[in-house]
């Protein structure tokens, strides 16, 4: 393959082995998800070399970094990766901005690209830029040891659980440089969570893993959409939908999109018409009425089929729709399935918040 | 009883072979402590509980002496040290005496005239020979006759100014060796005293006695040490 | 007062105490590196051997040494063979002698150091470009600094008043061999109280000036920083 | 106050200031909330007497254990607290079980309370007892330091982020035990945490905090439900209920519960009827209609009126509703508003989605 | 072979490591853990003093100690008033002598081993009802143990060598004073090399399996562990 991170790794750690393989795009963002103790970390660590696999291979874009049956091994600083750790690992005897020149310095000229200025702005760690480490409070070492990786200038960026110790105001205004980053610079990433919210804000590609398995793998949207999988049953489970901005309505501040025939209204979108931009629709916010709805305050109703239904533990349903084409999930309890009698081919409407529409 | 005796490092072993008959002959026991004359020196002025104090020289004993420490009277010169010098490989370069004086040798070994007394005995030998200006800076010094002695018999010096009584101790073929002749340099007078605050002056003074005695002095010179009354 | 004897030992020590200073650190520092981080079997073993000399008396030690320097010895032999010199009574087997004995001093403070550095802080330096030798100078070192300090301190003021093994390595050779604590020792030995005192009190004076320096400018090391 | 933690703090580090004052009820759970840097732990750490604060006042329940006008201070190690570092601090050179036991080993049998097997099995980590910390992954290290803070025996738990690297599945098991925790053993917590979800579902009593100050404080319910403070902005701004079970639909695995009045379907709660559950709904759940609504999915549509409406930013606004004496919150467009022509004193329907229902 | 003298200098010996070890622990564990912890202005004096007596030669150092613990110096005579007999040439004055030379390798090592603590691991112990003391014992000491094995070792090894202060001050009196490494001395002095050889050997063997075992026992520590 050539534009995709093949790997294959298998060791073992005291009682537990990681035995993966797989294939991971290059572009975008990809999202290592699973249990605590399932071996998010071990997997991230031998990407980056940190760790040793007994059997071991790794390719990125077809370049080789790792063969053990060939013996070769590409040591962890010839990589060209930026590593954000779970547990920060800042240099305790450097400042915050030694901290963050410490992988800058060590590029080639040639090779580096973002900005320092705009790094730490955005991070908002302008007034550390002079402490010790040791003069930090938890969140602000999580958003030093972000900056110190970004400013490596890497090729493939590995983020192991990077938000946990962030506010959502600050994760609102990483994650979607996160997502330039990646547009723009095209550096792929891969990221370590277990908050699927932010896993669904982010990521193109999934890699679920358990017991030190890849259970499943696969584009975000099309994970999400299956019913099949463990992550269904969580709180999060939706759909994702690439669409376009159509227009603007500067009154209500609110935004139409349009895909596949359909349209939208959602929360004000900060970007020109005719951009493409990707919302996704919890399966939870979506409510299905046989009958047009009267007066709502929900503004978006839209008529759908249903396709398939899965009933999962404790009265609940996923129902999964067709949206001119494209799958919506809706999750609804066992007895509005039954007062509404709903089966495969009928025909509801879908009434969906627009404020529920996350981007 | 027993008497605490503090000897220098040079007359130990003979000490220790007198030690015996000493015992066998009065009852008494002897409790050897060795050291260099300076240390010994300066531990008794702070109290050292010796009763008898055999220096390498005589300039410690009068000092100790003029500080009233020692029992008046007591101070003799038991032994008089004899200088060697030894060279221990003859078969190349002949005898020790000419190898000295035609600088046949790589390193030349001595006491340091400073802290050992047989190292003042050499300086004086070199001296007469007209050696001491060419030799004195790259000869090297040892703290006592016994570090000397190491410095040659390790063969990184191949000369050496050293005590006779060590070769006659190590059993040195006299061939290796060169008796430095009395004339040379001022005699190595080894004296001693019975120190005033000893507990048992009897038996100290009954020391003195002994190794002024025929008994001991048979050991003396079989050790390579000349006894006063010889010397004049 | 000082003579020009005592002068010139004033500065075979200081040359001394700094060459091997610097020695033992060139050498010292990897070897604790590689002790600190390996997993060998011999470990265990060059650690004991590194501490070994330390139980022999000096100048018991300095007699082996000069038994093992000398043409016919180990040392030097090798030497000879080599095409150097004798070894024994010059400044460089003076420098030879204080280095082995002075040895665990800088090991051991160093090692500990080294050991107690997180691997992850090190694995973090390699995902930011670092090549192994470039994170030791930038990362390890600096983090070692309290075990280098105590290291350098000790194996310098060791040399410094080491004596029993150069007195009999030296051959205390005035200008060559002989260094301050020699001349001191010759003062004690000598009776000539007044000059031991005085010398005494300018070496302790000077090392004390040295040593309160080094330890004053550790203070300020981030570890003392105000931490939470 | 004697059913209360007194507290008042002043102290610098370095350029920032905590200067906190306030009131901490015994019981429940109290919730610090705050973006990252503006002194959750710092506060935290004063309450534990791990700082000193030049002007120090704390008082537990009448007894002081920090006065700094009379000189007083009681170290750490006598206050009877348990304390989840926000950096977990587990003791290297301890196995997890020693890490576990530290505390309860020097607990005075008398006060011991908590068993050992139930926290251990709670907390998954029985197979770990046997491992060094450095031998854990991140979110196994969590939930040791977490057990060892329970094993301790507090009479006071501060948590420091405590699920920060904690999927969804171990917070669900955890959540509950530590709500049970304070019911059951009158054991308060002071919770500091970033996730509001997090914080709705357990917290009882929330302290805002805002640059080192405390910016509002009291029942959880109350500042939820105050449209004036920054959180009402937040994705997760709502409602609590207290309600009671009133009966189970096994069928359909739904419970009705009761408050004031009013009725609501939720998910199955594992619960006797007649016990007391607290529920939580949020404000993006809430839709409104102007008619009753015909055949839907939506099982909740219950008559409210509209009595406050409050706009914030970006075409949104948060209508505060009354629901039988009792405020619900609903977020809706700018548009929807203008559509419906909502206006204060108007009766509406709120549509709720059982599935949304918090627990 | 081993004289009667010998071994009694074998026992001598034996004690003097021992009992200097552990006063040397003893007083170096509380001044490390303060010159670790403390702020105050006098500690960087402290450890200066504490470093200083490696600079003098030992006979030197010895010397000195000669003059403070005879009846009219500083430490004898306080000895004295508190109802002590002599110090000077008694197996108390020794012990005094080997712990204060080999104090600076006891305590540095200690130091650094404490000043790297992190101080929220002994915040942690705090609010798990550990009492400083308690703190102290079972997490200070247990994560301070390399520091703790090298202070023992460098100390007990160094005692074991240690001959100049103990000549000096102890006075080579079988029996009370005589130490293996003055008798080796002896031996090698008075030309007897066999013996001295043999008692070299001995004692280089006899170290060699404690510093073996006691690296070998450090080598399971944690620290050493797998680490990520
Ligand atoms: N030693 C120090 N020197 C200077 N400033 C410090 C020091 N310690 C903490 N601070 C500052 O004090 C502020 C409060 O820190 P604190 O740890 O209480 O924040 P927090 O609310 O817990 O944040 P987070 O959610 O990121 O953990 C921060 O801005 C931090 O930078
Ligand atoms: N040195 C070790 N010895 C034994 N087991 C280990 C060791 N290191 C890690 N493990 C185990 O390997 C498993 C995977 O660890 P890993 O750190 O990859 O988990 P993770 O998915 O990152 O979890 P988390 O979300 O909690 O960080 C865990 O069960 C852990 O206990
Ligand atoms: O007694 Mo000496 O000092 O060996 O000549
Ligand atoms: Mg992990
Ligand atoms: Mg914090």
């Amino acid at each position: 393959m050539n534009n995709a991170l093949d790997f294959r790794f298998k060791m073992s750690l005291g009682t537990f082995t990681l035995n993966t393989c797989g294939e991971i795009p290059i572009a975008g963002v990809t999202a290592l998800f699973g249990r605590s103790g399932c071996g998010k970390t071990s997997l991230l660590r031998c990407i980056a070399g940190l760790e040793q696999a007994g059997e071991a291979y790794l390719s990125l874009a077809g370049e080789c970094w790792h063969d053990s049956e060939r013996g070769f091994y590409l040591p962890p600083h010839k990589r060209d990766i930026g590593y954000v750790f779970q547990e920060g690992q800042l240099f305790p005897h450097l400042k915050v901005s030694g901290n963050l020149l410490f992988g800058f310095k060590r590029t080639p000229v040639e090779q580096r690209h973002g900005d320092f200025d705009q790094v730490v702005k955005l991070l908002d760690i302008i007034p550390l830029l002079d402490r010790y480490p040791a003069q930090l409070s938890g969140g602000e070492k999580q958003r030093v040891a972000i900056g110190r990786a970004l400013l490596n200038h890497p090729r493939l960026l590995l983020m192991d659980e990077p938000m946990a110790a962030l506010d959502r105001g600050h994760k609102k205004e990483i994650l979607p440089y996160l997502e330039r980053l990646h547009t723009e610079s095209n550096i792929p990433i891969i990221y370590v969570s277990h908050d699927l919210d932010e896993v669904a804000r982010i990521a193109d590609h999934l890699l679920l893993i358990e017991h030190g398995e890849v259970l499943a793998a696969g584009p975000l949207s099309e994970m999400l959409a299956r019913v099949d999988l463990p992550i269904a049953r969580n709180e999060e489970a939706g759909a994702l939908f690439d669409t376009q901005i159509l227009q603007h309505d500067e009154t209500y501040h609110l935004t139409r999109v349009g895909f596949a025939g359909n349209e939208l209204t959602v929360s004000w979108i900060d970007l020109p018409v005719g951009e493409r931009v990707r919302i996704r629709i919890h399966a939870k916010d979506v409510s299905l009425t046989l009958d047009p709805p009267g007066p709502t305050s929900i503004l978006n109703v839209l008529p759908v089929t249903v396709i398939e239904m899965s009933a999962h533990g404790r009265g609940r349903m996923i129902v999964k729709l067709d949206l001119g084409g494209v799958p919506l999930l809706a999750r609804i309890t066992q007895k509005s399935q039954a007062n509404l009698d709903l089966k495969p081919g009928m025909q509801v409407y879908a009434q969906i918040k627009s404020v529920a529409l996350s981007l | 009883a027993t008497l605490s005796v503090a000897t220098a490092s040079n007359f130990s072993d003979t000490l220790k072979r007198i030690a015996p008959a000493f015992e066998k002959a009065t009852g008494h026991h002897l409790r050897i402590s060795a050291a260099s004359s300076g240390k010994l020196y300066a531990q008794i002025r702070h109290g050292a509980p010796y009763d008898l104090f055999l220096s390498a020289d005589a300039a410690r004993p009068i000092a100790l002496e003029q500080e009233g420490l020692n029992l008046p009277g007591s101070r003799f010169t038991y032994a008089v040290g004899q200088l060697a010098l030894w060279a221990p490989d003859p078969a190349n370069h002949g005898l020790a005496q000419k190898r000295l004086e035609n600088h046949q040798f790589r390193r030349l070994a001595i006491g340091n005239p400073k802290t050992a007394p047989y190292g003042i005995a050499a300086m004086e030998t070199l001296k007469q020979l007209g050696l001491w200006d060419a030799l004195v800076n790259d000869a090297a010094r040892g703290e006592n006759i016994g570090q000397t002695f190491q410095f040659v018999a390790t063969g990184n010096a191949d000369i050496g100014f050293v005590a006779l009584s060590q070769l006659i101790q190590a059993k040195i073929d006299p061939a290796q060796y060169w008796v430095i002749p009395a004339q040379h340099h001022q005699p190595i007078l080894q004296q001693g005293i019975i120190l005033k605050r000893s507990a048992n002056k009897k038996a100290a003074e009954r020391f003195f006695d002994f190794i002024k005695g025929p008994a001991a002095e048979q050991i003396l010179r079989e050790s390579g040490y000349l006894l006063e009354a010889a010397k004049e | 007062m000082m003579g020009p004897d005592d002068l010139s030992a004033l500065w075979v020590t200081l040359r001394l105490a700094m060459i091997s200073t610097l020695l033992l650190l060139m050498v010292g520092i990897p070897l604790a590196w590689w002790l600190a981080r390996s997993k060998s079997r011999i470990r265990t073993l060059v650690e004991t051997l590194i501490a070994l000399p330390l139980v022999l008396p000096p100048t018991v030690l300095g007699f082996y040494l000069l038994i093992a320097l000398s043409p016919s010895g180990f040392i030097g032999g090798f030497w000879q063979a080599m095409g150097g010199k004798g070894l024994a009574f010059t400044f460089t087997g003076l420098v030879i002698g204080s280095v082995l004995y002075s040895m665990p001093f800088v090991v051991q403070p160093l090692q500990n150091a080294f050991a107690a550095i997180d691997r992850r802080t090190l694995e973090a330096a390699a995902t930011l470009r670092a090549s192994p030798l470039n994170c030791f100078f930038t990362v390890v070192l600096p983090l070692a600094r309290p075990g280098l300090i105590t290291a350098s301190t000790l194996g310098f003021a060791h040399t410094l008043g080491e004596f029993g093994v150069v007195l009999m390595i030296g051959g205390n050779i005035p200008g060559e061999t002989q260094v301050l604590s020699i001349a001191i020792y010759d003062h004690v030995e000598s009776l000539a109280y007044g000059q031991a005192h005085l010398l005494s009190a300018g070496l302790l004076l000077f090392s004390f000036l040295i040593l309160y320096l080094v330890y004053r400018m550790n203070g300020t090391h981030f570890l003392h920083r105000e931490q939470r």
